[in-house]
C-alpha cells in the first residue's frame, strides 16, 4: 500500500470537488449576476412582479442606511460601524423569508435583517454611537440583540428552539402556529467551538433552526481557507443535516432557499445549514482597513456581482418597475438619511446612574449603596469647575 | 418532619420548583436517566419526562449556551455542571452572556437560571473535580452566587433561587451531600435567600464560613470553647451580593475577624471580607482580617487534600494569631 | 414543494444509512467475532504469528492490570479508576501501530496504548490512588500525561503536530524521521468545542494528526445516540478530512487501519479520523453504576464480541499458539497483578511540602512565604498529638 | 534613543525575541498579514514568515490549545488575544491546562506560553472591548499576570515574559498603545519583571496603580501637589505575583494606601492589596486602604465609560476620604 494510496477513499478534490471562485457546481441561483433569470429544480420560485419590487425597496433602502451610518462614524457621530455593504441580498432575502412568529439570532452586522423585522435603525445607530448596547426590544421585533461575542448566539438559537419545541409549536401543521429560529453568523464564526456545539445540540433534539451563515470569504483580515478547506456547507453533513450552498448575491434564491429550509425547521423536520456565499465589500469595520490584506481585482470581480444591480436589471428588462419606481425609491432612501442624520445627533446620551438599575431584576443593597455613594459624589461637583 | 441528606434535601427541593412551575428544566449531564453522578436529580425524569429534565450532549458551553436560549424563550432552566472543574468550557457563556443579558438588553430580557456546581473538596478525586470556583463568579457582575451548606438550606435555597429572576450560580458543597442528616420541616418559613446567618454566639472573634468550612468552623469553635475561647461564627450563604450587615455587626463587637474558605486564599472571598471589614469596622479591628483557605498552587493530588484544606487546626492556629495581635 | 420534498436532497437515512447495532456496512474488520479471518479490500495486512502473539499477550496483560486495578480501588487502595474492559483491542491495535517518535495524547482510560508505551501501570495506579496526577514523565514515553478535562488534549496534540511540522519531521520521505501525532478521545468527548476545534486546525494546518476516537457507546449514562445521530466517522467529512470507522473490538484491523492513518499523517498528507467501534463492558469508573441506565442484554450481546476471545480462537485454530502460550502468559498476568498490589501498598505518599516547589518553574517569594509559614505550622505540632 | 509608543514598543520587544530565539512564534486571529487589529505585530510575518506568526482559525479555545501542545513540543507560542472580552473561550484551557500542567507533571513540562491581551477601557468601542479580567488570571496558581503601563515597559516586559519558563498573562492597557512616546533606551539594563515600582515619591498617601490607570493615579499626584498633598506612586507592574516589599515600605511611611484599577472593585485587585497591607502594615495604617475601581455593574455603553473608569477626580476624593479619616 503505497501513502498515496493509503485506503481512506478518493483523494479529497474527487470527494468535495475543487475550489471554485465563483461558489462552484453546487451554488443554488435563481438571478445570475447579469440580471438573467434561471432555474433551479429543486428550489424554483415563482415572484410576483410586487414582491421583486419589495426586495429591491428592502436591498436599496438598507444599503442607504449602511452607507449613511458609515458617514456618521467618519464624521465622528459613531464609534464604529459594521458594514454590510455587498450582502443585502443574503440579508433580505433571509429577513423576507421569515414569518412573525420565527425568532431571529442575528450577529452585529444583521442591518438588513434587522430592517425586515422592522427594528428601527436608528436603534442599530445607538449601539454603534455607545449610546446602549442596542436599543430595541427583542421581543417586540422577535429579533435577538446583536451579539458581538462571535458564535454564541448560535447556541442561544438552539435553546430558544427547543423552547418552541417544548411550548407545542413545532410540527402541528397549523402555519399560524408553527414556528422556528434562524441563527445567523459568519464564516469566521464556523471555527468557534459554540457554533458546532449547536449543531451537535439542535442535531441531538432535532431542534427546529436554520443555521444562516454568511460566507462573506473574510473574517478580519483572514480568508474563508484559513476556517476550511472544503466547502462550508459541508460541515453541516458530518453532524448529520443538511446543508446548501445558495449565492448570497441572488435575493430569488436566498429567499426561496430560506423559505424552504425555515418550513423544514417549522414541520419539525429539524435543522439546515445553508451558507449564502456572497462578499464583504466594505471593511470589516470602519477602523478596518482591508487594503493591508486583499486585492482590490478580487473587489473588482465581485462588484460584478452586485446584488442590487443584477435585480435592477431584472426589473428593467421585464418591465416590472419604471423609472417612477427607482426615483421613489431615491427620495426615499434621501429621506431616511435625513432622519438617521437628524436622529443620531438629537439622541440623547445615557444617564450614569441607570447603569446601576439594569445589573439586576431589582438592585442589591450592595450595589444600590455605591449607586449612592456615585450620586453624592457627583453632587459635590455641583456647580464645580470639573 | 423528615431527616434528610443535603442531597435529599436538594433533590426534594428540585422537585419542589418543578412542581410549582412547569417552566423549571433540569439540563446537564446525566442527570436524566442516572438522576446525576451524585444523584441530585434522582427520579426526576421519571416523574417529570424527557421534556424538563434534559440529558444533554457532553459540551458545558452547549448547555449553559442553550440553556441561555431556553430563558429566552420563557423558561427557567437549572443547569447541573458535573464538577466545579469542567464549569469552565462554560466560563465565556455565563460571564458575557448569561450575566450581561439582562443589562445589555436595558432590563427586557431577564435571566432566570440556576447553575448548579457541586463544588469543593475532600473527596479523594483527580484532578479538577475539586476546585472552588466561586471568587471568579463573584467578581462578575450580574450573577449571583450562593452556596448551602445544610440539608435544610439546601432544600429552601434551590427553590429560592429557582424562583429568583437573576442568574445564580448556586454552589453546593459536594463532600457533604451524604455527610449527614438534619431534620426538614417543610412547613416552615424559610430564612431569605441573600442572607448571611449566625450559627453560633460568640464574644472573642468571629469565623466567616460558607458551604463547606462551616461545619469545619463550627468544629473549631466548639474546640476553641474548650479551650476558653469564645468563637462566633457566620454562615454567609450569600457570596455575591455580600450580606455584610451581620459581619460588621458581629466584628464591631468582637474586634476579630477569620474568614475560612477552600478557595485559593490569593483573591479569594477572604481578600474582598477583609477589604470591606476593614473598610467598615476600622476602629473595631483589633488585629487585621486573617485568612486561612486554600494554599495557592494548583488543588493537590488527593492524598494530600486534607494537608491543603483549611482544617479545624488551621482554623485554631488563625484565631490564636489574631487574638495574639 | 411539499414539505417532505424540500429539496434538501434525499432523507438522511438514505445518506447516511441506517443504524446498525453491530457497527453497519462500513465497518472495517479482519477478524470476526468468531475468530474468523476475513479480508478487506484496502486495509488487509499480513500479520506474523509473532505479531499476532504480542498482540494477544498485550490485550491479556492489560486486562490483567484493569482487573487488578478495579480490584485495589475495591479494596480502597484506590479512590477511583476508569476500567478499559473490552476496549483492549483499539488501544492495544492503536498502541502497536505508533512508533517511538510518534506522540500520543492520550484521555485517562488508555491504559493499553500506556502499556504500549512502556509506561509502568503503578504510574497509571498512582494517579488514581490520588499520589500524584501521573507518576511518568511524558517525554520519556512520548505520551502525555492523561487529561481528564473532556477533549482538551486534542487541540494539545493538534499544537503538538504542528510543532512537529516546524521541525521538520513531517513528510521527508525518511521513516527514521518522520513522526506524526495519535490523540485519543471518546464518543461523548466528540461533543465538546475543544475537539470540533482540533478538527478545525488540524485541517487548516494539514497537521500531522490521527483522531483516535473510541465509541464505546456510552459517556457516562449517555448513549451514543445523544451526542450525535449518524456514525461518528463521517464528523471528519465535513471539515474536510477522512473518517472511518474501524472494528475497534478486532486488534488487527485497528491495527491496519491506525497504521495507515499514521503514515498518511507522517507522509504530510494531514488528519485522519478513525471510529474504534467498540463497547465500554464495566461501569463508566469503580463508582458508576451502569445498571441504572442501561440493559444487561446489551451487555451479554456485547460479550460475544470479546476483543481477546475471538484473537485466542483464532490463534489456537490455526496452530500459532499453544497452552504453553497460553500458560505463560497467565502467568505472566498473576506476577503482573503480584507486582501491582505490591507495589502499590508500597507506594510513598506525597509530601505536603513538595506542592509548593511545582507550581511554578522557581518558588515565587509570596509562595515561598506561605510555605514557610506552613513548615512552621506543621512543626508547631510536633509530638503533639494532632 | 528612539521616542516610541507603546505599540512600537511592544512591536519592538517582540521583534527582538523572536530574533533571540527562533522557539519563539506568535499566534492568533490576524496577527499575520494584518499585523493585528491593534498593529502590534505589524510586519513580523512579513520577516519571520507564515511558520512563525500564525493566523489562526477564529477560536480562541483553539488557539490557546494548539499553543499547549507547541509548548509541549518545545517552542515558545506568544498568544495575541484580541480584546480582553474574548479570552473567556480559552478560559478553560488557560486554568485547567496552561496553568497546571507544570504542576500536573511534577515539574517536567514546562510552559513558556506568553497570552497578549489588550485590556481596559476608554477607546469609545462596543460591548466586550473594554474588559479588565485580571483578577480572574491573578487568582489561579500557575500563572503570572503582568502588565505594562508605558512604552519603555512594554518594550522591555514582552521580552522578559517571552524568556520566562512560565505561562505569563500579558496585559497590554490598549488605551496607551498609541497615546504618548517615551524615550528607549535599548542599551539599557531593565528592571526585573516581577518587580513593582516607585514612580513618584510622596509621603502623606500611598497610590497603586498599574497598567491604564498608572497614568491616571500620576496625574491625581500632580494636581493633589497642587493642593499641597504628597502622593507617592507606585506602579504594581506585577499582579501576580505581587510585589508588595516596595508596597509595604511605602504605606509603613505613608500611613494610607488608595487602590485605582479599572476592574470591577469587588473581588479585585484591590481587595488582595487591602487585605495584605492590613496584614502585614496593621499598627501603620491611619485608615484603612481605600478602593477606586469600576463599579460592580457591566461595562457600560460607550458614551458611559467616562463616568464608569476610576478618573483623575475619582481617585482624589479616595485620598481626601483617606486623609480624613
Ligand atoms: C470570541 C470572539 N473573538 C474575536 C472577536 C473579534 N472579531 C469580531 S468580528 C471578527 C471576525 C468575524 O468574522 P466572520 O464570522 O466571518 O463574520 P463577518 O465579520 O465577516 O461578518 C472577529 C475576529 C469577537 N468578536 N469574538
Ligand atoms: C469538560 C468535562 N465535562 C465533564 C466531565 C465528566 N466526565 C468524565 S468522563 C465523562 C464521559 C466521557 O465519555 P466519553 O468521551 O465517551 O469517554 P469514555 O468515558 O466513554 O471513555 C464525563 C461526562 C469531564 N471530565 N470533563
Ligand atoms: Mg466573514
Ligand atoms: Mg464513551
Amino acid at each position: 500500500m503505497t501513502p498515496h494510496d493509503s485506503g481512506f477513499g478518493p483523494d479529497l478534490v474527487e470527494v468535495f470537488g475543487p475550489k471554485h471562485e465563483d461558489g462552484g457546481p453546487e451554488l443554488i441561483q435563481l438571478l445570475t449576476p447579469e440580471g438573467e433569470r434561471v432555474h433551479h429544480p429543486e428550489f424554483d420560485m415563482d415572484f410576483s412582479a410586487e414582491q421583486l419590487r419589495g426586495f429591491y425597496r428592502d436591498m436599496a433602502l438598507v444599503r442607504r442606511v449602511d452607507v449613511e451610518a458609515t458617514a456618521l462614524q467618519r464624521h465622528g457621530e459613531l464609534g464604529i460601524w459594521a458594514q454590510l455593504l455587498g450582502q443585502e441580498a443574503a440579508q433580505i432575502g433571509a429577513g423576507r423569508a421569515i414569518r412573525p412568529n420565527d425568532y431571529v439570532f442575528p450577529t452585529y452586522r444583521e442591518h438588513g435583517v434587522a430592517w425586515c423585522r422592522g427594528v428601527d435603525p436608528l436603534h442599530l445607530i445607538s449601539l454603534f454611537r455607545g449610546v446602549d448596547h442596542g436599543g430595541w426590544n427583542p421581543k417586540d421585533h422577535n429579533f435577538n440583540l446583536y451579539t458581538i461575542v462571535i458564535g454564541a448566539q448560535t447556541l442561544h438559537a438552539v435553546g430558544y428552539a427547543m423552547g418552541m419545541q417544548r411550548d407545542g409549536v413545532v410540527g402541528t401543521g397549523d402555519p399560524e402556529r408553527d414556528a422556528c429560529v434562524l441563527a445567523h453568523f459568519g464564516d469566521g464564526a464556523s471555527s468557534q467551538g459554540d457554533v458546532n456545539e449547536s449543531f451537535i445540540f439542535a442535531a441531538s433534539y432535532n431542534a427546529p433552526v436554520v443555521f444562516f451563515c454568511q460566507n462573506n470569504q473574510w473574517a478580519i483580515s483572514e480568508p474563508i481557507e484559513r476556517q476550511s478547506r472544503i466547502p462550508l456547507y459541508q460541515r453541516a453533513l458530518g453532524f448529520g443535516f443538511p446543508g446548501v450552498r445558495v449565492d448570497g448575491n441572488d435575493v430569488l434564491a436566498t429567499y426561496a432557499v430560506t423559505q424552504a429550509a425555515l418550513q423544514r425547521a417549522r414541520d419539525g423536520q429539524g435543522p439546515t445549514f445553508i451558507e449564502a456565499y456572497t462578499y464583504r465589500m466594505g471593511a470589516h469595520t470602519t477602523t478596518d482597513d482591508p487594503t493591508r490584506y486583499r486585492l482590490s481585482t478580487d473587489v473588482e470581480s465581485w462588484k460584478l456581482k452586485d446584488p442590487i444591480a443584477r435585480l435592477e436589471v431584472y426589473l428593467k428588462r421585464n418591465g416590472y418597475a419604471g423609472d417612477d419606481f427607482f426615483a421613489d425609491i431615491a427620495a426615499e432612501a434621501d429621506a431616511i438619511g435625513h432622519t438617521l442624520r437628524e436622529g443620531t445627533k438629537a439622541m440623547p446620551d445615557p444617564k450614569p446612574l441607570d447603569i446601576f438599575d439594569r445589573v439586576y431584576s431589582e438592585i442589591t443593597p450592595e450595589l444600590a449603596a455605591q449607586r449612592d455613594g456615585f450620586t453624592a459624589y457627583l453632587e459635590s461637583f455641583e456647580g464645580a469647575v470639573h | 418532619m423528615t431527616k434528610v441528606t443535603l442531597a435529599k434535601g436538594l433533590n426534594m427541593g428540585l422537585r419542589k420548583a418543578m412542581e410549582a412551575d412547569d417552566k423549571v428544566l433540569l439540563m446537564g449531564e446525566d442527570v436524566g436517566t442516572l438522576g446525576g453522578v451524585f444523584r441530585i436529580t434522582d427520579g426526576l425524569q421519571k416523574d417529570f419526562g424527557e421534556d424538563r429534565v434534559i440529558d444533554s450532549p457532553l459540551a458545558e458551553s452547549g448547555i449553559v449556551g442553550t440553556a441561555v436560549g431556553m430563558a429566552m424563550r420563557g423558561y427557567r432552566p437549572v443547569v447541573e455542571i458535573q464538577f466545579d472543574g469542567f464549569v469552565y468550557p462554560a466560563y465565556d457563556q455565563i460571564v458575557c452572556q448569561v450575566a450581561k443579558l439582562h443589562f445589555r438588553s436595558q432590563g427586557r430580557i431577564k435571566m432566570p437560571m440556576v447553575i448548579r456546581i457541586p463544588f469543593g473538596g475532600g473527596i479523594g478525586a483527580v484532578e479538577h473535580h475539586s476546585e472552588s470556583p466561586e471568587a471568579q463568579f463573584a467578581h462578575t457582575p450580574g450573577l449571583k452566587v450562593v452556596t448551602c451548606s445544610n440539608p435544610v438550606d439546601g432544600y429552601w435555597m434551590i427553590q429560592q433561587a429557582i424562583a429568583h429572576d437573576d442568574p445564580v450560580i448556586f454552589l453546593e458543597p459536594k463532600r457533604q451531600y451524604h455527610a449527614e442528616k438534619a431534620e426538614l420541616d417543610e412547613s416552615a418559613t424559610p430564612v431569605p435567600l441573600f442572607s448571611s446567618q449566625l450559627v453560633r454566639h460568640g464574644s472573642d472573634a468571629t469565623l466567616l464560613a460558607y458551604g463547606p468550612t462551616v461545619k469545619t468552623a463550627m468544629k473549631a469553635a466548639e474546640a476553641a470553647a474548650g479551650e476558653g475561647k469564645s468563637l462566633e461564627v457566620i454562615d454567609l450563604r450569600t457570596l455575591s451580593p455580600l450580606d455584610m450587615g451581620p459581619v460588621f455587626d458581629s466584628v464591631r463587637r468582637t474586634g476579630r475577624a477569620v474568614v475560612v474558605h477552600e478557595a485559593h486564599v490569593n483573591l479569594g472571598l477572604g481578600a474582598e471580607l477583609s477589604a470591606r471589614i476593614t473598610e467598615e469596622c476600622f476602629y473595631s479591628l483589633e488585629a487585621p482580617v486573617l485568612r486561612v483557605g486554600g494554599f495557592d498552587t494548583p488543588y493537590p493530588a488527593s492524598r494530600l487534600e486534607e494537608d491543603w484544606l483549611p482544617d479545624l487546626d488551621r482554623v485554631l492556629d488563625a484565631v490564636d494569631r489574631s487574638l495574639e495581635f
